[in-house]
């Protein structure tokens, strides 16, 4: 499966970079626009996606190997557990207690740094749903090498 | 009324996961049900000439917010059920794809009458 | 010190993130940080015992954000979970070596963890549902874990059948909160308790009932439990046979009709049908069986049967307003066999694990004699079957026959007797488990079979002696501050809402 | 306004009936497009733009993990149903749960328009609209519903993926069982 022809190619490639921006602005002005960390996860999953259809798995492996993308799944999680779990120890309070906001460290309404953790958990989701759902077309796609193996033999 | 069509689809969704033999039928179903729950709940929170729950610059009169956005403004509690809900339908997808495209392999078919081994 | 209630879910959670991290190399570390995880959460579970406390997660009042509830009834499931997971993970220390990326395994397992604390503790229907979706996920992909054809197919019949019940849970979510306006348990009852069951409140209830019977695989939606058993891996399907049917459907079952509806009497008739059904059918297509797992699988069906029957004799008391002491002495029978079958059906399918990893078959034809070549295999058996089966010493005894005794009491006496005669052909069926692998002569291809040493040992003898000492719990001193809390907590149903808010 | 959600609905229940019925698999799939991206319409009316952005994105992705399921071994002929006998149990069941919901649909929930949050006293969503901005400091009400009021929904939310990422993982690994060499404990 070597991809598709020229003219894709092309175009997937610029594309892509678009698709990848995309999904950057809707991760970060998650808490003023519409949007937010799923949706900005899922939009950079399916630049990755475009690529590996576009350019074949092999290419897309180079670019972000498989155990790169599990190693940043787990990680975008663990970061998104610690912010809850810094609320509990740092002020002894509750488990995802905003604390940037409660105690008004920085940021008036607005503007981008407004909303304490907020932006804080809506990139590290971001940066989980989009490994995990590349992770998943990845897996899918090598799955199906081992069965046209088997066919052959 | 958008109510009753809302089950209608769920019911959709339900008869084809029960009735269905081939596996991509079923987890087809399980799909139609989950849009039909997820529609339901964001219409539970509709509101006629409602608007986005989202706060822009001009709803700010002087420090506090207008009175005109506090009561046109949708419920925000049943779409964030629905944001989470639609990607634990994902989720389930992609384990229910992978486990069929597994038994394809390992069967050949994708039909659950002739996949049966186990009795009972 | 107060051990903040989160930390049942966040340790699980963040060791599940861990530990696919460690790949091939680091197994043993990964082992290792799975059992420290376990035995953590056995050691908080033990410290709360008895306590009850509410805990607002980001320190949002009650109605705004989602509150953990601790009481009698998440404490008792609390300690059940913690206790089998811990023996499980020992056991599958060396169980799981047949298998491959046991890394990937010890991460599910924490997250099937995980969800089970979360379901418990939760305040909020909707968070209820999300841990139960997180539980029924791992458990999906840990049914299918050997990847051959019954392990495939059973998942995916599980699968299919779990994802269609946590739809009509979500569905009756939905109904719940388009008709009180509110998520939270406690603001739920409240508004029924003012405004009273409405047509859409009662098929809501009917959508959970459907829902979390499928869950907890009482008989009419038991169809996928004997094919998902069998084919899992031997602390998986004592995990899911010992704990996870109970937390995700009867616990949530139970908190659902008691404190959250309000007891009536349709809903107990409802109850006592399903209980009765289930312990009847299951035993007697146990009975037919040679496969010591679908065997087991069977039985599970009926204990379930005990426990749903205990809780809706009280049920029906309750509704009925009979007085509190006989109601709450069958809740007391249901929770207690509930706890207790949670230790001793988890220790059967360890047992049959063992037997299975040392003999490579688990068919009761090709068994026998296994007596003087796995002894400790054989202790820990006769010690679990005799507990099941009910014989006096040991702890399932004591459990049937409160329930036997409260529905003499409640009048019902064809149910005491249909409670009786159950026993009597499970002791039956596990005489005739006895009689096939451990007596008769030993077949010639187990000459060479051994013993397995090491953790697997040690988790079964710590289930076994167990099940030898939950009798102990009986006396009043224990009783009033593990198992009274719990059945107040049903007895006084609905004022469940007054609690939450004032406390 | 009425007319677009009628007209949406009727047209997801049609491709929903389509993608049920029809012989080809790779229609079917295409109908479960069809419906999804009704759907994403549909919740843009319905004043929920986050959920139209995030059905959008999500349907493409469950696109192509179906499509990834159905190209290489499309069946365009599907043998008739079950056998009969649990095809009747299962549609009487069906039929039973489509009565009581009909019959209870319409009367109990508020009609369309009136959200039940307007009715209740204290609801926790007209504090979530009215302080949301002060207490979260987000603008978008619905994030700061996801990410502070009820954050610990995410977190489990966060971990559903994960769960069917390690379980998909799991059941698609090639070698499944080694030979039990000495186990080392």
């Amino acid at each position: 499966m070597k991809g598709m022809t020229i003219i894709v190619k092309n175009i997937s490639s610029f594309v892509k970079v678009l698709i990848f921006l995309f999904g950057i602005y809707i991760i970060l002005f998650g808490h003023l626009t519409p949007g937010g960390g799923f949706a900005g996860g899922v939009i950079i999953a399916s630049s990755y996606v475009l690529l590996m259809l576009a350019y074949g798995r092999e290419f897309a492996e180079e670019n972000l190997s498989l155990s790169m993308t599990s190693k940043l799944d787990c990680l975008g999680a663990l970061l998104f557990a610690a912010v809850g779990l810094f609320g509990l120890f740092y002020g002894a309070a509750s488990f995802f207690w905003n604390f940037i906001h409660q105690k008004s460290w920085w940021g008036e309404p607005f503007n981008l740094l407004s909303a304490g953790t907020i932006p804080l958990s809506n990139i590290f989701i971001g940066i989980k749903v989009g490994a995990s759902l590349f992770l998943v077309i990845l897996i899918l796609s090598s799955f199906r090498l081992e069965t046209s193996a088997s066919e052959k033999e | 009324m958008p109510y009753a069509l809302c089950f209608l689809l769920f019911m959709i969704g339900l008869y084809c996961a029960v009735v269905k033999k081939n596996m991509v039928k079923i987890v087809i179903g399980i799909l139609i049900m989950e849009y039909a729950v997820n529609l339901f709940l964001v219409m539970l929170g509709f509101r006629w000439g409602g608007r986005a729950p989202i706060i822009t610059a001009e709803d700010m009169v002087g420090g506090s917010l207008s009175e005109l956005f506090v009561n046109s403004s949708v419920d925000p509690l049943p779409q964030a059920l629905v944001l989470t809900a639609i990607v634990i339908s994902l989720g389930s997808l992609a384990l229910m794809i992978s486990i069929c495209i597994r038994t394809y392999e390992r069967y050949g078919t994708f039909d659950i009458t002739q996949i049966r081994r186990l009795k009972g | 010190m107060t051990i903040p209630l989160p930390v049942f879910v966040a340790i699980p959670l963040v060791t599940a993130f861990l530990l696919p991290l460690f790949g091939k190399k680091g197994k043993a570390a990964a082992t290792a940080l799975a059992n420290l995880a376990t035995l953590l959460l056995l050691v908080s579970a033990v410290t709360l015992v008895g306590q009850s406390r509410v805990y607002e997660i980001g320190k949002w009042s009650i109605p705004l954000g989602i509150n953990l509830v601790l009481d009698g009834l998440s404490c008792l499931l609390l300690l059940a979970i913690s206790v089998v997971s811990c023996a499980t993970m020992l056991f599958s220390v060396r169980y799981m070596e047949q298998y491959t990326s046991k890394s990937k395994y010890l991460s599910l397992f924490m997250l099937m963890v995980a969800g089970m604390n979360g379901v418990v503790l939760s305040g909020d229907i909707f968070n209820l549902f999300v841990f139960l979706e997180i539980a029924s996920l791992a458990s999906y992909a840990l049914v299918g874990f050997g990847c051959e054809h019954e392990e495939l197919e059973a998942s995916f019949k599980y699968m299919v059948l779990g994802s269609i019940a946590s739809t009509f849970i979500l569905f009756g979510v939905a109904l719940v909160y388009g008709n009180t306006g509110s998520l939270n348990m406690a603001y739920i009852s409240k508004a029924i308790q003012s405004s009273g069951m409405n047509a859409g409140l009662a098929f809501a209830l009917c959508l959970f009932m459907t829902g979390f019977g499928l869950k907890a695989a009482l008989v009419p939606f038991h169809a996928w439990l004997p094919d998902a058993h069998p084919s899992a891996p031997a602390p998986i399907s004592a995990m899911l046979s010992g704990v996870l049917i109970k937390s995700l459907g009867v616990y949530a079952l139970v908190r659902i009709i008691f404190n959250v509806f309000g007891v009536s009497v349709s809903v107990s008739w409802v109850l006592i049908s399903l209980g009765v059904l289930s312990m009847v059918i299951g035993v007697f297509l146990a009975v037919g069986q040679w496969d010591f797992k679908r065997l087991l699988a069977y039985h599970s069906i009926s204990q379930m049967g005990y426990v749903v029957l205990g809780i809706g004799i009280g049920a029906l008391i309750l509704a009925r307003g009979g007085n509190i002491a006989w109601a709450s002495l069958a809740i007391l029978g249901g929770l207690f066999h509930l706890v207790n079958h949670a230790v001793f059906k988890s220790l059967l399918f360890l047992t049959s694990g063992s037997i299975q990893m040392s003999t490579g078959t688990r068919q009761l034809k090709e068994l026998g004699g296994l007596t003087e070549k796995m002894p400790l295999t054989r202790t820990t058996c006769s010690i679990a079957s005799a507990s099941i089966a009910g014989i006096p010493p040991f702890n399932g005894f004591w459990s049937k026959l409160i329930i036997v005794i409260s529905a003499v009491q409640a009048g019902f006496l064809s149910l005491a007797a249909v409670t009786v005669i159950v026993s009597l052909v499970t002791l039956i069926s596990f005489l005739k488990i006895q009689r096939y692998i451990f007596l008769g002569e030993l077949p010639e291809n187990l000459q060479e079979v051994k013993e397995n040493k090491g953790t697997m040992a040690i988790a079964m003898a710590s289930l076994a002696c167990l099940c030898v000492l939950m009798g102990l719990l009986l006396i009043p001193s224990l009783r009033e501050s593990i198992l009274e809390p719990a059945v107040t907590v049903l007895t006084d149903g609905m004022r469940y809402s007054t609690n939450i808010i004032n406390m | 306004m009425a007319i677009i959600f009628y007209t949406l609905l009727v047209f997801i229940i049609i491709a929903a009936f389509i993608a049920v019925e029809t012989k080809k698999l790779l229609s079917a799939v295409i109908c479960i497009g069809a419906i999804g991206f009704g759907a994403s319409i549909m919740f843009l009316f319905l004043f929920a733009p986050d959920i139209a952005i995030t059905q959008i994105v999500v349907e493409v992705l469950g696109l192509i993990i179906l499509i990834r399921a159905t190209i290489s071994r499309d069946r365009t002929f599907i043998a008739g149903d079950r056998e009969f006998f649990g095809m009747i149990v299962s549609l009487v069941i069906i039929f039973l749960i489509a009565v009581a919901g009909i019959l209870v649909f319409p009367e109990t929930l508020p009609d369309f328009g009136t959200p039940i949050f307007t009715e209740t006293s204290n609801s926790a969503s007209q504090t979530y609209v009215e302080e949301g901005m002060e207490k979260t400091g987000a603008a978008n009400l619905v994030a700061s519903v996801i990410l502070d009021f009820r954050a610990y929904d995410t977190l489990g939310e966060a971990t559903v993926l994960f769960t069917s990422i390690i379980g998909a993982t799991i059941i698609l690994r090639k070698k499944t069982k080694k030979l039990l060499e000495e186990p080392d404990l």
